[in-house]
């Protein structure tokens, strides 16, 4: 049982380095010929893509999953300000801009 | 015998202070919001024109009632005093923040009523007093920073329940902004200078926060205290029933 | 024989203290007659550059910049007294401390800035000016803890509900008064001359004959005050 | 296991206020950030080519690591195997002390390069946001600490407390999850 639970966290641990790992590839696909170009698929994906590492961080290393509705609501409610904020400040400002 | 009412004098004055302070601040001085750092003298010189009475008045009103503040760091140095942590943390803190007023805010007002008192003078030299004042204003940080710390320590380690935990970790949240603002000694533009959004605006609104919850609590702290030297009760008691040792030589 | 608790030796600092600051005051130059906020730069410097005030202006305030904090072990005296009255919390003493520390704190500003227009005389009259207005404005309206200082002793004295009282109701009326007295000195920003500029009658003489008063009257108020604490306490 | 009909809110709820709150901070610095750079996007893009993603990468998964470490940590005090705890979290704050010497190389890096706090606005935000975590990174070894001792002696063993430091630990890895797509990875 307990063996089970820390294998759990290895899973974790691993699924996070590899969506970090995941990065790499998409940092490479922006560019052509060394030219570097803004992107709001890429600002958008990064910051859905770390969001989501949060959310596996609140809920699996900081046991959100077993904390009550209360806390989960929170944690789940900040989340979605992070997003509305980062998202809506790129493409207000994109547009703006 | 009313212990309470001293207590709520040195509440109520940082109450009325800090009204008093935001007038005189934000309205008759207009020094906060911050004006820009970017500007060259000859700005500055208007700036000291357009404002000149707003400044002599306004910081007139502030050399008046500075002692009030006083009363607020003996009210928290108080709170220390009643929570099982040795006196040191508070005689520290009463120590720390009287001696804050004068670089963090006395100065300013000093430096620029003598900038609006002679129109006439040569802009460079006004440009500089404008330096000196907003740089020694928010450029104070070190006491600020290390009160709110030791504010923050002898709350964590309490045992007496003078106030919630998480009041100790918002201490830990004020003292961050006080290592946020330090760009504001390098950077004439931009949102890290003394104007700044981040510099100025975000911490305006923590360092805001910190003060309505901070007089909240101490208002519950009153509320609470019972005079005595164990766990704070948590409603407020109805007579101060318990012996005193301090006064018993009045009656 | 009663154990030597020092109160005393502190006490007897303040006639030694107050005969310093006396011939501190009335040796620089620009007290008697004040300095006119209205003198032009080259006038300020040329005041600072005669020989005859130079090294006056130094040594009054190198005498100040020593003898200045001398007021605040009195002070302490005043906290102790506080603390004999009945109250109920350490609270106004703990207002006194914070105050204690303002105070000659800002005069010492006042005098920092005094030196260093004195130190390179030699300089542009419109620095020297400059350092001039910094150290009369800081002198003048160093009022603040002053006022507040005298409020709290009123106030403690008012709540001193015992039989014999530390200090007697008096003087609470007196430190109200002394209050009132150093109040206009906060606005003498807003004038260059008349009564209200930095060496007008209220933010000059008024002001600074307050706080001469109340360190006379404080004085001897105090030494009754540790007079009597001495002769009710057992040895 | 009773883990899943108990639910708890793991270590003071206090400490949860301030992750809370600290958190909307950083969101203010992030959105700040990101409005400056969508005005001027080739400034970020151009100055942002000069960090070096391979490092950025190596530094998030040593601090996931560490987070990980810590919550291994967590369960294996909260199972009573103290020695366990006490070796995890001595490893998390030794993964710690490698994210922030891979900080400090990183930082000289750049430096040497010839872009200072005041180059251009690009990396004024860089170093601020990376300075105020590491100043996270700092406070977090004092939590970390505390954990340490509370699980040296069985006289303390406070469950709660090793919960809370735990918490403010993940907060500092998470904040760092966030600060690095802000800086290395957005466009």
């Amino acid at each position: 049982m307990k063996s089970g639970v820390n294998n759990r966290l290895l899973v974790v641990w691993l699924v996070l380095s590899a969506i970090t790992v995941g990065y790499f590839w998409m940092d490479r696909t922006v560019d052509h010929d060394g030219i570097l170009r803004p992107s709001a698929v890429v600002t958008a994906s990064a910051v859905m893509i770390a969001l989501v590492k949060v959310r596996i961080i609140f809920r699996e290393f900081m046991e959100v999953r077993k904390a009550p509705a209360l806390l989960c609501r929170l944690t789940d409610a900040w989340i979605a300000i992070i997003a509305v904020s980062l998202l809506g400040c790129y493409f207000i400002g994109s547009a703006v801009g | 015998m009313n212990g309470r009412r001293e207590l709520w004098f040195a509440w109520w004055t940082t109450v009325v202070f800090y009204q008093l302070f935001g007038v005189v601040f934000f309205v008759l001085t207009r020094t906060q919001p911050p004006p820009d750092p970017g500007w060259d003298a000859s700005r500055v010189a208007q700036w000291f024109h357009d404002h000149h009475f707003g400044l002599l008045v306004g910081f007139g009103i502030m050399f008046l009632i500075t002692g009030m503040t006083a009363p607020q760091n003996a009210l928290i140095a108080y709170s220390m005093r009643r929570m099982s942590v040795s006196r040191a943390f508070g005689y520290s803190y009463l120590v720390l923040y009287s001696l804050s007023a004068i670089p963090g805010m006395l100065l300013m007002c000093i430096v620029l009523t003598v900038g609006a008192m002679r129109p006439d003078r040569d802009p460079e030299l006004t440009s500089w007093l404008y330096d000196f004042a907003f740089l020694s204003f928010v450029g104070t940080m070190g006491v600020f920073l290390i009160g709110s710390l030791v504010w923050m320590l002898a709350i964590l380690i309490d045992k007496n329940g003078v106030f919630p935990k998480w009041f100790g970790y918002l201490n830990l949240c004020n003292a961050l902004t006080e290592v946020v603002v330090s760009p504001a000694w390098i950077f004439k533009h931009g949102v890290l200078a003394w104007n700044g959004l981040i510099a100025w605006w975000i911490d305006m609104v923590v360092f805001g926060i910190y003060t309505g919850v901070f007089l909240m609590q101490l208002r519950k702290m009153i509320q609470r205290e019972d005079f005595g030297d164990g766990p704070l009760p948590d409603s407020a008691p109805d007579q101060e029933s318990v012996p005193s040792t301090m006064a018993s030589s009045a009656s | 024989m009663r154990r030597t608790n020092g109160e005393l030796i502190l006490f007897w600092t303040l006639p030694a203290a107050a005969i310093i600051w006396i011939s501190a005051f009335f040796l620089f130059p620009g007290f008697i007659p004040p300095m006119s906020p209205t003198m032009s730069a080259n006038q300020v410097a040329e005041f600072y550059r005669d020989p005859q005030n130079l090294p006056r202006i130094r040594y009054s305030m190198i005498l100040f910049n020593w003898f200045c904090v001398c007021l605040i072990p009195i002070l302490m005296l005043i906290v102790m007294q506080m603390r004999r009255m009945a109250l109920r919390t350490p609270i106004l003493a703990y207002c006194m401390l914070a105050c204690a520390a303002g105070g000659p704190v800002i005069f010492l500003l006042a005098d920092l800035f005094w030196l260093l227009a004195a130190f390179r005389p030699e300089r542009a009259p419109e620095l020297t000016q400059m350092f001039n207005d910094l150290a009369w404005v800081t002198f003048t309206v160093q009022v603040p803890y002053l006022i507040m200082q005298s409020l709290l002793i009123a106030l403690a004295i008012y709540w001193d509900r015992q039989p014999h009282k530390v200090f007697k109701p008096w003087v609470a009326y007196f430190n109200l008064a002394i209050a009132a007295a150093l109040a206009p000195a906060a606005f003498t920003g807003l004038a260059l001359h008349g009564v209200m500029a930095w060496d007008g009658l209220l933010p000059f003489w008024v002001k600074n004959i307050a706080i001469g008063l109340w360190i006379i009257v404080m004085g001897l108020v105090l030494g009754q005050a540790i007079r009597h604490q001495r002769a009710e306490e057992p040895v | 296991m009773t883990d899943k009909s108990m639910k708890f809110v793991p270590g003071q709820p206090d400490m949860w206020a301030f992750v809370l709150f600290e958190t909307l901070v950083f969101t203010s610095y992030f959105a700040v950030y990101l409005i400056f750079r969508t005005a001027s996007p080739q400034l970020y893009l151009q100055s942002q080519a000069h960090l070096s993603l391979r490092i950025g990468i190596f530094n998030t998964i040593v601090l996931l690591a560490s987070s990980w470490a810590v919550a291994r940590c967590v369960q294996a005090s909260r199972d009573g195997r103290f020695a366990s705890a006490s070796t995890n979290a001595y490893l998390a704050t030794a993964l710690g002390f490698v994210f922030l010497g891979s900080k400090i190389f990183e930082w000289a890096k750049v430096i040497r390069s010839g872009f200072g706090f005041s180059t251009n606005e690009f990396f004024m935000h860089y170093y601020f946001l990376t300075a105020i975590h590491c100043l996270h990174v700092l406070i977090g070894f004092v939590a970390l600490g505390v954990i340490i001792y509370q699980l040296r002696s069985p006289a303390r063993r406070s469950q709660e407390l090793v919960e809370t430091g735990a918490t403010y630990w993940h907060t500092v890895d998470f904040l760092w999850v966030l600060i690095f797509a802000m800086l290395y990875v957005v466009r």
